[in-house]
């Protein structure tokens, strides 16, 4: 389906060249998965899923994110949500931050001092957010829309999805408001439609091939407003 | 970055043992600057050996051009349940490593 | 939670109805942080930029041609030719580096061109975002007129289109006007690979 | 399932210091060697002629030189190594895979290419040596900055 809308458009430019470009690319794309050292992430944020930590000397063992504590199966394809003890909706690494300082007596400083790590170190929340994505592998994506509070969250990045900002004037919709649409061969799904962004986002977190690098979709989206030309989103 | 973990899997297919097996190494290339515009000096496995059951079956020498995280594939000849692989790695700072697994 | 990033930072925010370009702007300013060259002020929406957002990048015919009168008074042209060096544009017209929070603050930009549209047939690995610009200059002569719309397209694609998705590339200090002279060459001049 | 997971874990990284370094031989002057011809001189090897039966499985477009997939094989009957030379990177030889009594004579491995150029690939059987070659050609990726 990606495959063809791909090639669709590289072919208006040069025609069945651009089908054999196309085909390559996918190719590529597929032997670099299969060769993927995700796996090896995973294994480590299991380590720290169990590891006891902070003042408490606890693990996050017990955190519940979502399905319950301890639950991990599905937790992740049904964030971000509404959660009653904080009383407002979260994304994976705002809870686990939550966990951390509730079950482990860690404060936000020392917890957040590193939230995106590197290729020789990937941060704690990276290592653990590929191993509790990892446990809704095959699960729909269906974060929290029932509650008033989830809803009110959509709204508002609804609106900062479409909301033109930063040296450059864009958007999130400048590069994913069209179908169809490549940044050099990389071709941009359309976000604000849920059949679009579903399967993208199932992918995250992602080792990324360009530089090697184990990364969460705050990452993801703290780069595009980089290449935005806006400013960060976390302090570092 | 130190040696982080490694990880193998080893299946079975027809007349030969699929194997593949994962390594956490930077495979710096010494020509790589880092943020501060230092050169990150060279840092790479030169050397790999595959054991089945406790004999060598595969020498392997490599490069800085080898990817990081390098993951590698190789096959056995036949191979059945019960056969141990040994996969270790040897890189230019004396760095080793190695992981066992047993056909399953 | 400021420290985490954005996603957490729209789910932050109590419930309310219908976010207006002023919330989010409101929302950007308290969780967004100054890093590198990309200061606070980048995160304040100007008035084309609002209004492009309020209009889902449509606006009235006769606010769209105000805005664009606007920009169009943004663009210096430099005296005499407008036609730069086409080699140096290529290089130019690859480049997506320039402005962003971790680019050394006067580090020469590019233009990011290929990131949206193809332009020499050499480049296999060229966006589709914009239209392709392959042999533009083929149809259009080298003419002083057609220099000077380019370069002034190039300087603020907003003054000939109010919400056009491309960055104003002179007006918001990325390129400089040699740079954008080695632009025109690159899709003007006959030797370019564009018009091959 | 759980067994085999429990089994993988058991055997993370045991650090050794058994005698690998005193037997492990790696060749730095091929190694070292800055064009594909040097290189295939250090390792002693003379004339290769072209082999349909040795295979080079790749993309013919990489999106980007860090990562660049390669499995190769070969049919040819006796094959006791492959080698692998990326002719445009500053160091042309990558990889040396010996095999011993055993092991296919097949291998999948990434590589960081500089440019776009071929991948050389050598095999040696009963003493001689064979070879194939495939261009490789490195895009731009993502936005570029």
């Amino acid at each position: 389906m990606k495959a063809l809308a791909f090639g669709a458009a590289l072919a208006l430019s040069c025609a069945a060249y651009g089908q054999d470009v196309a085909k390559e690319i996918q190719r590529y794309r597929q032997m670099v998965a299969e060769g993927s050292p995700a796996e090896l992430f995973e294994l480590e944020g299991e380590e720290l899923w169990k590891k006891p930590q902070g003042p408490k000397n606890v693990s996050l063992q017990r955190c519940d994110l979502g399905e319950g504590p301890g639950v991990l199966k599905a937790a992740y394809a049904h964030l971000p949500r509404y959660f009653k003890d904080a009383d407002r909706v979260m994304d994976l690494e705002s809870r686990l931050l939550h966990c951390m300082s509730t079950l482990q007596g860690r404060s936000r400083e020392e917890a957040t001092a590193r939230v995106f790590g590197s290729a020789d170190r990937p941060s704690e929340f990276e290592l653990l957010s590929i191993y509790i994505a990892g446990q809704s592998r095959g699960v729909k994506i269906e974060p929290g829309l029932s509650q008033p509070k989830e809803k009110a969250s959509y709204e508002l990045g609804r609106a900062l999805y479409f909301h033109r900002v930063g040296a450059w004037d864009f958007s999130c919709a400048s590069c994913h408001g069209d179908e169809g649409k490549r940044i050099r061969m990389q071709e941009l799904p359309v976000l604000y439609k849920p059949e679009a962004a579903r399967p993208v986002i199932a992918t995250w977190p992602a080792y990324r091939v360009s530089t090697s690098q184990l990364v969460t979709l705050q990452w993801r989206m703290n780069d595009c407003y980089r290449q935005m030309r806006t400013g960060p989103g976390n302090k570092r | 970055m130190a040696a982080g973990p490694m990880k193998m899997r080893a299946s079975l297919g027809t007349g030969f043992t699929d194997v593949r097996v994962l390594m956490t190494h930077p495979m710096e290339t010494g020509l790589r600057k880092d943020a501060d515009g230092k050169v990150v000096p060279q840092h790479f496995i030169q050397n790999l050996t595959v054991k089945l059951n406790g004999k060598t079956v595969l020498d392997a020498q490599i490069s800085q051009a080898v990817s990081r995280n390098p993951v590698f594939s190789f096959r056995l000849k036949g191979g059945a349940k019960g056969d141990k692989i040994e996969v270790s790695w040897l890189d230019n700072h004396g760095e080793s490593a190695a992981i066992e697994t047993v056909v399953a | 939670m400021r420290r985490l990033a954005l996603l957490s930072a729209v789910l932050a925010f109590p419930a309310m109805a219908d976010p207006t370009p002023a919330d989010v702007q409101g929302i950007m300013q308290r969780d967004f942080h100054p890093r590198g060259q990309a200061t606070m002020d980048r995160v304040v929406q100007d008035g084309l930029q609002r209004v492009c957002t309020e209009t889902r990048d449509r606006p009235p015919a006769d606010v769209a041609k105000a805005l664009e009168a606007d920009q169009l008074k943004t663009i210096v042209y430099p005296e005499g030719s407008l036609m730069g060096d086409w080699k140096r544009g290529e290089a130019i017209a690859q480049s997506g580096r320039g402005l962003t929070w971790n680019d050394k603050p006067g580090d020469p930009a590019g233009g990011s061109c290929y990131n949206c549209h193809e332009l020499s047939p050499k480049e296999l690995s060229h966006g589709t975002i914009g239209p392709s610009l392959r042999g533009f200059g083929k149809t259009r002569g080298t003419g002083p007129e057609v220099q000077r719309y380019v370069y002034g397209k190039i300087y603020n694609a907003k003054a000939y289109n109010a919400c056009s998705q491309m960055p104003r590339l002179g007006a918001s200090g990325t390129l400089t006007a040699a740079q954008i002279k080695d632009l025109v060459a690159l899709l003007l001049d006959p030797a370019s690979p564009v018009n091959e | 399932m759980n067994r085999i997971r429990r089994a993988l874990l058991a055997a993370l990284v045991f650090a050794i210091a058994r005698p690998l370094a005193a037997l492990a031989a790696w060749n730095k002057e091929a190694f070292s060697a800055k064009t594909p011809g040097e290189a295939l001189k250090s390792l002693g090897i003379g004339d290769a002629a072209p082999a349909k039966d040795l295979h080079i499985e790749a993309p013919e477009i990489a999106e980007n030189g860090a990562v660049v997939p390669i499995e190769i094989s070969s049919a040819i009957p006796g094959t006791t190594a492959l080698i692998v030379l990326l002719e445009k990177n500053p160091f042309p030889l990558t990889a040396r895979f010996d095999f011993k009594e055993g092991a296919l004579p097949f291998v999948k491995l990434n590589v960081k290419m500089a440019e776009t150029a071929d991948v050389r690939v050598l095999a040696e059987a009963g003493g001689k040596y064979y070879f194939a070659k495939q261009e490789i050609k490195i895009t731009v990726g993502g936005c570029g900055g």
